[in-house]
């Protein structure tokens, strides 16, 4: 019977171990870190697990040891040992040293993650962008390009990109597991902390990290999902221009698209804007910024980037996000008429 | 040894609120209840300085605007002043004086219900301010802390008002002797906290 | 469980000398009263003289506190007689750990 | 008297648990109502991994889901596991010390009726609206956000609940203090006593931040207050300290009894004395205080800055050190001893590598800048779970094999026993190891479903698998206890034949006043040592009297249900009903009314007398 669970557990963690070997997705992995942040952090996490992965082995022999060598053979009773002072020295030292050898860099690492000191400085260089967390979106502002844009954060690689989170109604939390760990936007004020997008392997992960809100904060919390697009300084230049140019809400083309335009300016444009310029305060911007819309991969963060299910979400977005802001919010649009705004939204697009 | 057993002067021990295993239980429980109190309004004043002067807008009256000192003070006398007269009244239950503890507590009574009656007028005038508890974070703070006290007061009035009125006949006995010490226990600690509130809600309050 | 506190075996000397005690005792509490008015008085009249800065003021009014707060426990309630082993040990603790909320309070909420 | 207790009606059974002021019924109490918590609690678990089995599931709505994991959390720490901890040491505390009963035993009533009613309060609210949906945590803006009045239970059930564990710990803590048999100096209780005394006080100094943060909460929810409103000058980062300054050491409120449990375990299955005794007492006052320095360390991502991430993240590593400690002690115990593996050892022997694991991942989220990957992860759920179910529930379950013999007078099935152990050991790890790579692979806590693709899918399978086969350990377990007390089998004092302490030298069950004498201690393991010299049981420290006890009442209940009425008045008050304010009083005046006349009406208690009690030494030999 024993035995039989011990191979069981043996053959288990060996499968386990095959799983592991995977690390998961490297868009999404903390394991597959793809930035200076996410490296610092890997690092640590890997010192922890040696050392804890040391301290299990030295308890398993002796407990192992124990279960083979002094299971009850006669009814003699075993000398009462009281203690022993040198064995108790022993498992308290041991235990500081090793504890101090992972407190050093705990603490050095601590400090540089916080150091956002290039933000503070009076024109700097540095990019900042503005993160503000809403029931399930969140809206990217780059204060120094004068642009905002929603769901899908944009960023340059090989460089340190500065935010300023805040939320507009509960608490959140902005989380990019492979490129660091995560901050919470509280609500009554901004956190900052930086963040580093490995060119290279920002490449090996396809370009587009996941996103993710790590605080509870209602139903659709599972869905808060957006995406990050590193791209390198010049093509990232190139993006922040041709969003600055529109000026103006881009004009529909086709037919359709035109009776798009004009239905969302009449349901829609009260909450979503479709240019990129910040000139409302964040209090006043409730729904994503839509000006980009068709350069996105998702709709809403988590549906795939296509008509169908684009369709799917005007029509019933409470289906996808329970809970969501947006549901009930602008009347009831007949099926040739979401037909015509997805149309219209599809087509907005900056870059080619 | 039967609590209610009839005393005299002279078999009176030395300390009765701790002469039996019940009092003495009722000693040592109730000063853990107050160690856990000690938390309690720690928490309550941690919470008081965090939200200190925190109102929506500017109309709003702050700390500074509305303490003075005259009342403060009379408060404080009044508290501290009653915690003397309980000191007294035990000092009287130690020597078996039924009647001039009952005095004493008598007076400490009077002195509680001065000090209640202040803090109602203070709280009326404050409301006409504009400072209520719902006016903002700092006035639901203020109120929470002052009003806890105030609320420990009125109890602890209660408290000893009915071992006053229950135990008028009776006189001293082993059983009632620690109800009324561990009573007396609690009137001080609640001038302790009022020292302190004293201090940190209304004279730094003033200081700025 | 009876009665045993400072017997002699004299009933008589006992309880003289239980009273000269008590009254000894209500000396020093009237005298720690009188300091404690006399702290509070020192408190206000810090306060009420405007000529000091709040960095003075505020951590010498709250030794002043301090200071009170210790004649209360230690005279008013006894602290310092023997048999209140668990209550100094408990009462110091819950301070302790209230006092680290108020730290916390003061610092990391920093809004 | 258990022979009268046996002739009694239905009825007066029920009317005797109602009023009884006994520790060792009070103790049945709580485990009746924590098992029946733990039931639900582990219920809506077994829902949880139903939902997660697979990527978009909709076995239950997002705000059902978020019910659920709220009251699952919330059931299990405050509900089911503390209940259970505090059963035992009712159950067990007073006789180790050779105690007649706890010091106020009419308060150790009113603590378990406030304890249990509130939790009534708590888990009616799935039928009056919907439940809380805040998480455990409730954290401020979230639970002032949220619609209905599913907080408002939250707050107010744990505000009663709260109150009667409060009472409850200091009543250990004066037990404990005041009541010690003689002989029985502190450095000669048994460690399940002491871990009492420190988790008892942690209670003391925990429960209060929580009771005013809930206050806080209730005023802002309730009556129109401005905590945690920032547009009013609030500040939600308040609660977060508050909850946490009660939380952590909350966990050691937890763990420390568990920690007990297993100290009386090793030593008496390896008949070897505890190694390293006084260390194990300093290691756990040394846990006790530490566990008050580090709560900041579940908000190392709110924000307070690289100075308090640092300082707490090193407090937390601490605490390793103390612990290490302890388990080294135990593997010691058991080292040249002469071990038999019974269920209860089973489980101890199964707690130590399952705890080591949790206790390990705990040091690594206590390394701040590394937490803010693994914080809100199920990296942090599988940290948790093998530390409270590792460690607590096992130790739970350990303790239930132990003393179910002392508490019943018969034993629980060794051989079911350990088949529920196998089921739950094993399922247990299939369901939480992998959850520590789902978070290190991206996958947040608290999310009703995840989206396919993302590689959570195999993981997630296996874990709900693991959830399946809990479920089945516990349906046994249920069983065995039944079956059990079907066939009700009796047992003497000593049924394990390895007793150390003063629990194991008197009858099973106990009588009512549990020792006619008080016993004489002279040492570590009293009995043990008695049992060494060949004597049979102990030396009494004092010649044969009349035994006082107290008079059984039914004001606690009262007392407790008042509390629970006013709740209700309370919670509805915000919603204009007209009754609502009448009935909050009428509540409140039910309380202190009987507070009332509990403080105006003598209750001397009544005296069994020497006579009766050498005739009941003549029935029982
Ligand atoms: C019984 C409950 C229990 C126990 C005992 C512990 C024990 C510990 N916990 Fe855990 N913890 C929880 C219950 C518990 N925890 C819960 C419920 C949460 C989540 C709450 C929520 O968010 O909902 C949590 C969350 C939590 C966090 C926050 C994570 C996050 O949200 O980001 C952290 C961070 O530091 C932490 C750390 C620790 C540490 C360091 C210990 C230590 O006490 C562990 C010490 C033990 C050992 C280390 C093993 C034995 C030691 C040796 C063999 C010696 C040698 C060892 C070394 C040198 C390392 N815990
Ligand atoms: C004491 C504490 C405790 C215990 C014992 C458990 C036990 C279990 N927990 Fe839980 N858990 C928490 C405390 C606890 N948990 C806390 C605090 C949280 C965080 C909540 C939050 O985020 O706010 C949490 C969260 C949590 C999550 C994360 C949810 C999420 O973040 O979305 C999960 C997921 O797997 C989980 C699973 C389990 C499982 C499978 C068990 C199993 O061990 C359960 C085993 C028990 C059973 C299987 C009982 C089976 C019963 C029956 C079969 C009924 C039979 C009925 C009758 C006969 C009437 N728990
Ligand atoms: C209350 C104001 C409101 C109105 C009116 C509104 N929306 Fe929305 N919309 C939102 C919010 C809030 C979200 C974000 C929902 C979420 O992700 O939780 C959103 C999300 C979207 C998205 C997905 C955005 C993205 O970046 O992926 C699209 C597309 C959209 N809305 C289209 C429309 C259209 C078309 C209309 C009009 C017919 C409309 N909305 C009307 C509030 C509104
Ligand atoms: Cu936003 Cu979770
Ligand atoms: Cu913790």
């Amino acid at each position: 019977m024993k035995r039989l669970a011990k191979w069981r557990l043996i053959s288990l963690f060996a499968m386990l171990a095959l799983v592991l070997s995977g690390c998961g997705k490297p868009y999404l992995s903390a394991l597959n870190p793809a930035g200076e942040v996410a490296d610092t952090q890997y690092d640590l996490m890997k010192l922890s697990t040696y050392i804890m992965v040391g301290v299990i082995l030295v308890v398993v022999v002796i407990f192992v040891l124990v279960f083979v060598r002094f299971r009850r053979k006669d009814e003699k009773i075993p000398k009462q040992v009281e203690g022993s002072h040198r064995l108790e020295i022993i498992w308290t030292t041991i235990p500081i040293l090793l504890l101090l050898i992972l407190a050093v860099p705990t603490v050095a690492s601590t400090f540089k993650l916080a150091d956002v000191s290039p933000m503070d400085k009076k024109n700097t260089k540095a990019l900042i962008v503005n993160v503000r967390s809403h029931l399930y979106w969140w809206d990217f502002e780059y204060p120094g390009q004068k642009i905002v844009t929603s769901q899908e954060l944009v960023v340059p690689t090989n460089e340190k990109v500065y935010f300023n989170l805040k939320s507009m109604d509960v608490k959140h939390s902005f989380w990019i597991p492979a490129v660091g760990g995560k901050i919470d936007t509280n609500t009554d004020n901004a956190n900052k902390f930086w963040l580093e997008f490995d060119d290279k392997r920002a490449n090996e992960a396809g370009n587009l990290f996941y996103g993710k809100c790590a605080e509870l904060c209602g139903p659709s919390h599972a869905l808060m999902d957006f995406k990050v697009k590193a791209m390198s300084r010049d093509k990232f230049d190139a993006w922040v221009s041709a969003m600055q140019d529109v000026k103006e809400p881009q004009k529909a083309t086709t037919a359709s698209a035109v009776k798009g335009q004009e239905i969302f300016n009449q349901s829609c444009i009260g909450c979503h804007a479709v240019t990129p310029a910040n000139k409302m305060p964040d209090t006043a911007r409730v729904a994503p910024n839509l000006t980009n819309f068709g350069d996105r991969s998702r709709v809403a963060g988590i549906l795939d980037h296509n008509k169908e299910e684009l369709k799917n979400w005007i029509k019933n977005p409470e289906t996808y996000k329970p809970g969501n802001m947006m549901t009930g919010k602008y009347g009831n649009l007949t099926d040739d008429q979401i037909d015509a705004v997805a149309d219209y939204l599809m087509g907005l697009k900056v870059q080619e | 040894m039967h609590a209610e057993e009839k005393m005299t002067y002279e078999t009176w021990p030395a300390e009765p609120e701790k002469s039996t295993l019940e009092a003495k239980n009722k000693f040592v429980g109730f000063w853990l209840f107050l160690g856990g109190e000690t938390v309690l309004f720690a928490s309550l004043f941690a919470t008081y300085l965090a939200l200190k002067d925190k109102v929506p807008n500017t109309s709003q009256p702050l700390a500074k605007d509305l303490f003075e000192l005259p009342l403060t003070f009379l408060a404080t006398m009044l508290l501290l002043t009653s915690s003397i007269t309980s000191v007294y009244a035990m000092y009287h239950m130690k020597n078996f004086a039924f009647k001039k503890m009952m005095l004493w507590l008598g007076v400490t009574v009077l002195l509680g219900l001065g000090f209640l009656g202040s803090e109602v007028y203070e709280f009326t005038h404050y409301v006409h301010e504009g400072h209520k508890f719902t006016s903002s974070a700092f006035g639901s703070a203020f109120y929470s802390l002052v009003g806890f006290h105030g609320g420990h007061v009125a109890f602890g009035l209660c408290w000893i008002l009915t071992l006053m009125i229950r135990n008028s006949k009776r006189g001293l006995n082993l059983y009632n002797a620690p109800k009324f010490y561990v009573a007396s226990l609690y009137w001080h600690f609640i001038d302790v906290v009022w020292v302190f509130i004293f201090t940190v809600v209304y004279l730094m309050g003033m200081v700025g | 469980m009876t009665n045993q506190p400072l017997s002699s075996g004299n009933p008589r000397v006992d309880l003289e000398y239980r009273r000269k005690k008590s009254a000894e005792e209500m000396r020093y509490q009237v005298i720690s009263f009188a300091l404690m008015i006399f702290l509070t008085l020192v408190a206000f009249a810090a306060v009420a003289m405007k000529g000091f800065t709040a960095w003075f003021t505020v951590p010498f009014i709250i030794l002043l506190a301090a200071v009170q707060v210790v004649f209360q426990l230690f005279y008013f309630m006894h602290m310092s007689h023997k048999g209140h082993e668990a209550p100094t040990l408990f009462l110091f603790s819950g301070l302790f750990v209230g006092l680290t909320a108020i730290l916390a309070f003061s610092t990391i909420i920093w809004w | 008297m258990s022979t009268i207790a046996q002739k009694k009606g239905f009825g007066a059974t029920i009317w005797d648990y109602l009023t009884t002021v006994d520790h060792k019924k009070i103790a049945i109490l709580y485990f009746i109502a924590g098992g029946f918590f733990f039931l639900v609690g582990g219920l809506e678990a077994v829902f949880i991994r139903i939902q997660l089995a697979v990527p978009n599931n909709d076995f239950v709505s997002a705000g059902a889901y978020n019910e659920i994991l709220t009251m699952h959390g919330t059931t299990m720490i405050f509900l089911a596991a503390m209940p259970l901890l505090i059963g035992f040491m009712n159950a067990v505390m007073p006789l180790q010390i050779g105690a007649r009963d706890v010091a106020f035993p009419f308060v150790n009533a009113v603590g378990f009726w406030l304890f249990f009613f509130g939790g009534i309060f708590l888990n009616l609210s799935w039928f009056l609206g919907g439940a809380p949906d805040a998480g455990w945590t409730s954290y401020a803006s979230l639970a002032l956000h949220s619609k209905g009045h599913g907080v408002d239970f939250y707050v107010l059930g744990l505000q009663i609940s709260g109150i009667g564990t409060l009472i409850g710990g200091i009543n250990f803590l004066v037990t404990i203090i005041n009541m010690r048999a003689p002989g029985m100096t502190y450095m000669r209780m048994p460690l399940f006593t002491w871990t009492t005394f420190v988790a008892s006080a942690l209670i003391l100094f925990a429960f209060p931040p929580l009771t005013v943060g809930l206050t806080l909460m209730m005023f802002d929810r309730l009556f129109g207050a401005n905590f945690f409103d920032v547009t009013m000058g609030g500040n939600t980062v308040i609660w977060e300290h508050l909850f946490w300054i009660f939380g952590h050491p909350e966990v050691y409120i937890l763990i420390l009894p568990a920690f007990g449990i297993f100290s009386e375990i090793f030593p008496i299955f390896s008949r070897k004395r505890l190694f390293g005794y006084s260390s194990m007492v300093f290691a756990t006052v040394l846990i006790g205080f530490l566990g008050f320095m580090v709560w900041a360390h579940h908000m190392f991502t709110t924000g307070l800055g690289p100075v308090a991430n640092a300082i707490f993240a090193v407090a937390t590593m601490a605490i390793g050190v103390p612990t290490g400690i302890k388990i080294f002690n135990w593997l010691f115990t058991m080292w040249e001893g002469s071990i038999k593996f019974t269920t209860p050892m089973y489980w101890a022997f199964a707690f130590i590598p399952t705890f080591l694991m949790g206790g390990v991942t705990g040091v690594m989220l206590a390394a701040a800048s590394a937490d803010y990957q693994y914080h809100d992860t199920y990296f942090v759920v599988a940290h948790f779970h093998y530390v409270i179910v590792g460690g607590v529930v096992f130790g739970i379950f350990a303790g239930i094999h132990l003393w179910w013999p002392k508490m019943f007078g018969t034993m629980l099935n060794e051989t079911l026993g350990k088949i529920t152990f196998w089921f739950f050991f094993i399922g247990f790890h299939l369901t939480f190891f992998i959850q520590h790579f789902l978070g290190l692979w991206g996958m947040p806590r608290r999310v009703f479903t995840y989206l396919p693709g993302q590689g959570f899918e195999t993981a997630n399978m296996i874990s709900s698998v693991g959830a399946g086969f809990m479920s089945i350990a516990v349906i046994i377990m249920l069983l065995n206890v039944v079956l059990t007390s079907v066939k009700n089998v009796k047992v003497g004092n000593d049924p394990w034949g390895d007793g150390r302490t003063l629990e194991w030298a008197i009858p099973s069950p106990p009588p009512f006043y549990n020792f006619k004498q008080l016993p004489l201690v002279r040492g570590l393991d009293a009995y043990w040592i008695e049992k060494m010299e060949g004597k049979k049981g102990m030396t009494p420290a004092e010649p044969l009297g009349d035994i006082h006890m107290p008079n059984s009442s039914f004001i606690p209940f009262v007392i407790a249900l008042g509390l629970f009425i006013a709740a209700f008045g309370a919670m509805y008050h915000v919603d204009k009903v007209s009754w609502a304010l009448p009935v909050m009083i009428i509540g409140l005046l039910i309380t202190f009314g009987s507070l009332f006349t509990r403080s105006v009406k003598d209750d001397h208690g009544f005296h069994i007398h020497k006579e009766e009690l050498q005739e009941e030494k003549g029935a029982k030999a």
